[in-house]
């Protein structure tokens, strides 16, 4: 399965980029997804705890299960105003 | 109304907009780039969006106050991108019929866009930067 | 900036006023007028001040503000004259670095104005007209 | 003496005229006033208990001791905003 995705704030710094393509396995959830991005980028770790999930355009639990062609986006601490 | 722009924002289009014939008071909430930020000297800010999910989330929170004070009208435009001392970042218009409850609705939405709509901050300094928000 | 004009009301003009180096937060209350007043349709209002007094209250606002609201910045024009529907007839800015404060200290300047200012309109309807404040 | 005496809203259209100058003997009140142009203007009665009186540019008691060259301004109740 191929997905989309987002980086914004300090994680894109981290990552380098602010979107990209992964190829994925079925059967994997959005945590499994943010915990590649830890393990990866070491740097990351420290946005895990506090760093939400978006799936599709809304926020999901990390239980979610992701689907071919999903777009995922990890949402730092926002700080819009 | 709900809108992400590189541009400055006009708030003469966000009043047009939510100034219906039957909305006799309009409260906006304008927020401006400050020169002092947690004690260090701001030279500029990045903002950024999760442009399609913020526009999401500002339409959200118009239904949101739609739901609790019935009738207002809302408008809701942020600005990204490279912003300077003086510049402002949001604006937010809520129109009604009454009063009171526009300042309501309007405090209502701007507590609720800082928490639920993607857009982020970094702050540069004289003496260093930061994304806002980070462990804090 | 505490003025009457019988010309439009430039919001821009008192944004700038408050939008100190200070202050992040800016709220706004503009009044508009409405199509339909007590179930009469408008057809225009003209509004009538005594603008010496009126800008001496409306300077006494700000003094109460800031005895209440430390630090904020206030601006208050009210237009007088011919107003149709859709014209803005007062906009009240208050700016601070906090959040909540403008809006708090911005409704209580309106909710004075209307106490205290002396300024009054007469409501010309298609059935009838009245100066509003009379027996009310 | 010579006061100023102006007038507003439903009072002006009572009147005629936004503002006059009035002789008066020394000694006489805010209230003293407002009575004789209720008694001059007898549909001025209807706003006698309604209206506010100030002197020189601020809300008096009714009370206040005219002086020469006072500006007096009868305050129906106002409806800015």
């Amino acid at each position: 399965m191929k997905v989309k995705v987002m980086f914004f704030g300090g994680i894109r710094d981290i990552v380098g980029t602010s979107e990209g393509e992964l190829e994925i396995p079925p059967g994997m959830t959005a945590r499994d997804i943010l915990q590649r991005y830890c393990r990866d980028y070491p740097r990351f770790n420290s946005y895990a705890a506090s760093t939400m999930i978006a799936v599709n355009l809304d926020f999901a639990s990390p239980e979610t299960l992701i689907n071919d062609g999903d777009e995922i986006a990890f949402i730092p601490p926002v700080s819009g105003g | 109304m709900f809108e992400i722009t590189e541009d400055n924002i006009q708030i003469d289009q966000l009043l047009h907009h939510v100034g219906k014939s039957a909305n006799g008071a309009i409260v906006t909430f304008v927020g401006i780039i400050r020169e002092m930020s947690r004690g260090h000297k701001v030279l500029y800010l990045e903002y950024q969006a999760y442009q399609e999910m913020a526009i999401l989330k500002m339409r959200q929170i118009g239904e949101e106050i739609r739901e609790k004070w019935a009738g207002v009208d809302v408008a809701i435009v942020h600005r990204v991108g490279h912003l300077e001392v003086g510049d402002c970042s949001v604006v937010i218009a809520v129109a009604s019929s009454e009063r009171k409850v526009p300042f309501e609705a309007c405090e209502y939405a701007i507590n609720r866009l800082k928490e639920i709509v993607p857009i982020w901050k970094k702050e540069v300094w004289e003496d260093g930067e930061a994304w806002i928000g980070d462990r804090s």
